[in-house]
């Protein structure tokens, strides 16, 4: 889960980080207003849960008046990678001499927390690691030690040289490592982390993920969630005991286990189709959840053609035909299915299937380029 | 031969008597599965289907012996299970279920390194020998001795790999899946190291996924330390960066962690990558001058 | 720094443990209107910080309202082992059918905290542990590990076999645990926890003493503390950097070092004296530190005779020599004082304080007889 | 030979520019301990009466190859600098601060002990052996190369002991003061063993304190593992109960922890217990059989 610029640094004031003193706005008026209270300049920033709006023109800095006026009007109502800009931040104008990248995440290969520092902040973390990947500074950290005050200050003496610097980072590490534990963070950053004129470390932008899998025992975190039409689509799914992500394609994809169904779309496209979507039904085969999984699939006006690959394991592929039969007799579908059954008790549910008169296929290969054939057909 | 599990292994389950655990309970003992214990707190002294229940695993090691747990219960208490098992002396855990914290696993997977106790998992659908152990949640039927060894970050896509195995008459040393969590237990990195140790293994498929590095830290100890064939397959090729297939790993983020990167490191090391799952068989028959 | 019952009671109540409902009174009307209010039966239950109030007779249960007067009238104003009681804890008398042990103190052995648990509770532990001691279960907690629900659960199993109870202990062996922890406690102690005749765990009584060298991280706690005049005497004498206990004999100490002061009271009572104190003036050794250490000595009318034992390793003898004619000059000293200087600059010191007309002697076993001469020719 | 600190150690002075650390630093110097590095935060790059500042501990020992570390901050700061130590990769660190609390020292401890560090205190005077290393703040002119190992809860007391012993001419092998603390790194039984171990060392002395139950297993380890000549001080044979004498672990509890039976753990073994501290050289010289 994702949250806003102003909500992550929201939370770091809670935890005494130093950052830009700012106002959320929803209107040009309110963007004037704030701008008012802060003083000119001011950075007018587009809250969007969206990398790269920096380089979508959603943060613009306004010297004036007017300018801070036509930054509002610009950036509200704009759209930044799908998601439209309904709300900006409007931070002060800091004067700062330096830029510095610091973000905590989790890493897969110390199972740890892993801290990232660089001098080289203000740009795009991942362009940094890709150009200049010693640039970056690892520190995993000892889960039974976590960020104690020495190897807090280890860090700092690697990233800064002037010792004020050292201890204000030092305990900006300190506090941000406890923000992760304490919110069961799955990111957080700073970037950049600017030393302003006066010598003081500031955060002027933060960047907060959460682990969906410890949602729960954060209410609050949750609480700030802000998904889009199509994250509430996937939500919705969830709740189903679905995942579904919405893609461009036109074939829809029914398939058990996440793996096989991103295999199932890769062998869509191998045969030069466009699946319309990753659909997951996981591991039950109530009809229930056949008839939800129906319905998110009919609900994309782009689907043509309905592709069902089901590998029975410990899921019976009978149990998944009844589920099928139950919900084709409950609801209306009027574009063709094509159904891949196999693994435990295939016979039988392929046989289920032939009885209702629906055609079966017998590879994931096979059933992908029928699929094919059938969209091309339509179009 | 083999690995991790095998004739040997008796088994504990914790959370037996849940709905999952007593229904794959069920599934595990039918494959033929030493199963000595199950665990389930405020049950202990019961018998469920012939297997005596305790109140901790410490309890059910000290009465059974047993040397391996596999977990069921719900993910907010499956990173304690996993410490309870360390801490109960258990050689080996698998954690199936589903939807762990990821700080809960950085703190299990920690205090069992220090235990010197292997884990698998958690989120993923447990390892097998055929004819000797089933240890998870895998179909037992789609599996055939042999000597293939098979690691995989995903469920049903590992099965469909194994039936199409099993089908060219390719049998299997071991099956392991891995789960596809941030932070999980045994990775590709010792499974190889393993697989390379076992004298039935001949063979190997890994079967991997977008997200994360794993593949390319693989390729990379492939070349350094495996001398048996590896064919690999990625799931994930035509999916779009940012969003997340399912696995908590199975996402692109800028610039790292495509097909395109995994199957280029595979293949700079001369380990073959299949297109389509279809491949594997072929690969492997191949590699291993069969037919 | 030890804690009254009822504080450490409140600390328990901030983390949910359950407690008897308890009013403290600081007189009898006082104790009336609370059996009032909590309902008959009563406990009145002096509130000293000395084990033992029960034996004592400071802990009476009380059925009528007389009885609860008689109580209050008893106890308030009692002295247990040289505490007076200034205050009563009524709590409502309470039903139960069986009685635990659980403590969490530092175990020095596996460096870790430990619980102690025991099925015999409501007698003094240190009974049980010297009678019985397979009784007590003890559990040394992993630092890294904490009390998580796994180990609290093996150990509630291990004390409770009805399964309710087992849920109910585990949750308040990790609630302890925090409770240490998060007050840098010393010993954490519930005895007896008692099973209602509800089938629900209740801290009858609850002690808590904490770490000395971890209140400055902990200024809530320190403010409940409350020194008797001794303790009083005490602290003032380490906040000069003294540690000062008073005991019951005539032969005033002033020594460097912890085990060597022990070792000199040990010598004095070998030859039949009485050592009037223990004195660490510990490393250094400015005239201020001898003066004060002097006043405390002085201060105590049993001391006849002021025994001076210094053996300078880091400290030079010369500057305690220095310090100790400064503070005579400075102060009217009426009583004989032995002075053994031995270790770094001895003779300097030696000669100074010979320069100044004072008998010095060369061993610690002579000035420990030089003073009980001393002493026995006073009387 | 020797234990612990000998002519090789490489002392690393942690908190070398405050009060107490830079005055010591010159005792230690002054006696011929090879002191490679200080470390203060902040300092880095400065040099000290010959001696390189570092930052850091890691600086200090990845520049000057420093195997030893000795530390003087303040209570509040010690575990997080012994755990700093611990880290940096030193194989012995002596923690001279007094008043650490004691959580902190069992977090430090335990993060030692899974590196594989030795610790000696808090709370302590550090070690000597004589001619050789002075890794503490006890006075170096009291001591004499010798075979008697020494090892003591208190400080000045052991001063005492050591010139009664060196007036004897009866010079020390290694002394060790262990520190009063609840919570300490190397106690009795590691100390004896080493002396066990240690070929120069033919008679060992042991100067306990009222509290706890240390000198009792010191006891029983004797018994079992050392065959050296052991004498044993108690120090507190007349402290009241309760009454806590300076060091946090000097306190009688109730019918435990007193000098009684201490002493009679010792007796009971055959270790012989000076009552006054100028017996202590006597019974050495009766179980090396001089004179």
């Amino acid at each position: 889960m994702k949250i806003h610029e102003y909500q992550a640094k929201e939370i770091f004031s809670r935890y005494s980080i130093p950052v830009t003193k700012e106002i959320v706005c929803y209107s040009t008026d309110e963007v004037c207003a704030a701008a008012e209270k802060l003083g000119l300049p001011v950075v007018v920033k587009a809250q969007v849960l969206a990398g790269g709006r920096g380089k979508a023109g959603g943060v613009k800095l306004a010297r004036t008046m007017d300018a801070a006026r036509e930054a509002a009007d610009q950036i509200l109502g704009m759209d930044i990678k799908g998601y439209t800009v309904e709300k900006v931040l409007v931070a002060e104008g800091v004067k700062f001499n330096s830029e510095f990248y610091v973000g905590l995440t989790i890493d897969r290969n110390t199972k740890s927390v892993i801290l990232m520092a660089s001098a080289e902040g203000g740009v795009e973390i991942e362009e940094v690691a890709k150009d200049n990947p010693e640039a970056i500074l690892k520190f995993p950290i000892d889960p039974d030690l976590g960020m104690s005050p020495f190897f807090a200050r280890k860090i700092a003496f690697a990233l800064f040289s002037d010792f004020s610097l050292v201890k204000q980072g030092a305990d900006l590490f300190q506090k941000l490592y406890k923000i992760f534990l304490d919110t069961d963070a799955s990111l957080v950053e700073i970037n950049p982390l600017v030393v302003t004129d006066e010598g003081k470390l500031l955060a002027l932008d933060g960047k907060m993920n959460f682990d969906d899998n410890a949602l729960d025992r954060h209410p609050d975190i949750e609480a700030l969630n802000e998904p889009t039409e199509d994250e509430k689509k996937e939500l919705e799914a969830k709740d189903s005991g679905l995942t579904y992500i919405r893609l461009e394609g036109n074939i829809g994809c029914m398939v058990n286990g996440a793996g096989l169904a991103m295999a199932s779309m890769d062998v869509i496209k191998h045969y030069g189709g466009n699946p319309a979507n990753f659909l997951d039904i996981g591991g039950s085969s109530s009809p229930q959840k056949v008839i939800d999984a129906m319905n998110l699939l009919l609900s994309d006006k782009n689907v043509k053609v309905i592709m069902i690959n089901i590998f029975g394991g410990i899921t019976r592929c009978d149990d998944v035909a009844h589920g099928l039969v139950s919900a084709l007799d409950q609801m209306k579908v009027d574009i063709p299915i094509v159904i891949r059954l196999s693994g435990t008790n295939a016979e039988e549910g392929l046989k289920i299937i032939s009885d209702y008169n629906l055609p079966t296929v017998k590879s994931l290969s096979e059933a992908a380029q029928e699929a094919i054939r059938l969209v091309n057909q339509v179009n | 031969m083999s690995i991790l599990v095998n004739k040997n292994t008796k088994l504990v389950v914790q959370g037996m008597t849940g709905r999952d655990g007593s229904f794959h309970t069920a599934k595990m003992k039918e494959y033929g599965t030493n199963i000595v214990a199950g665990v389930s707190p405020g049950k202990g002294g019961q018998n469920v289907n012939g297997i005596p229940v305790f109140n901790t695993v410490e309890d059910a090691v000290k009465t059974t012996g047993a040397n391996t747990s596999i977990i069921f219960v719900p993910a907010p208490l499956a990173g304690d299970a996993i410490m309870e098992a360390g801490d109960a002396g258990v050689e080996l855990v698998i954690c199936i279920s589903e939807g762990v914290p990821t700080l809960d696993m950085v703190k299990a997977t920690n205090y069992l390194k220090k235990k010197g106790v292997k884990l698998i998992g958690a989120n993923c659908p447990g390892l097998i020998t055929p004819d000797e152990a089933l240890v998870g949640i895998l179909p037992g039927n789609i599996f055939k001795k042999g000597n293939v060894g098979l690691m995989s970050r995903s469920g049903t896509l590992t099965y469909l790999m194994v039936s199409l195995l099993t089908q060219a008459g390719l049998g299997q040393s071991t099956c392991v899946g891995i789960g596809g969590d941030p932070v999980a237990g045994l990775y590709y990195q010792e499974l190889l190291q393993m697989f390379q140790d076992d004298p039935e293994t001949e063979a190997i498929v890994l079967i991997g996924e977008i997200g994360g590095d794993a593949e390319e830290r693989a390729a990379q100890f492939i070349k350094d330390h495996v001398t048996k064939p590896v064919v690999a397959f990625i799931a994930g090729q035509s999916a779009p960066p940012g969003k997340r297939m399912g696995h908590a790993g199975a996402i692109i983020s800028s610039g790292s962690g495509t097909a395109e990167e995994k199957i280029a490191a595979f293949e700079a090391i001369g380990v073959p990558v299949a297109r389509l799952p279809i491949e594997i068989p072929l690969l492997i028959k191949k590699a291993l001058k069969i037919d």
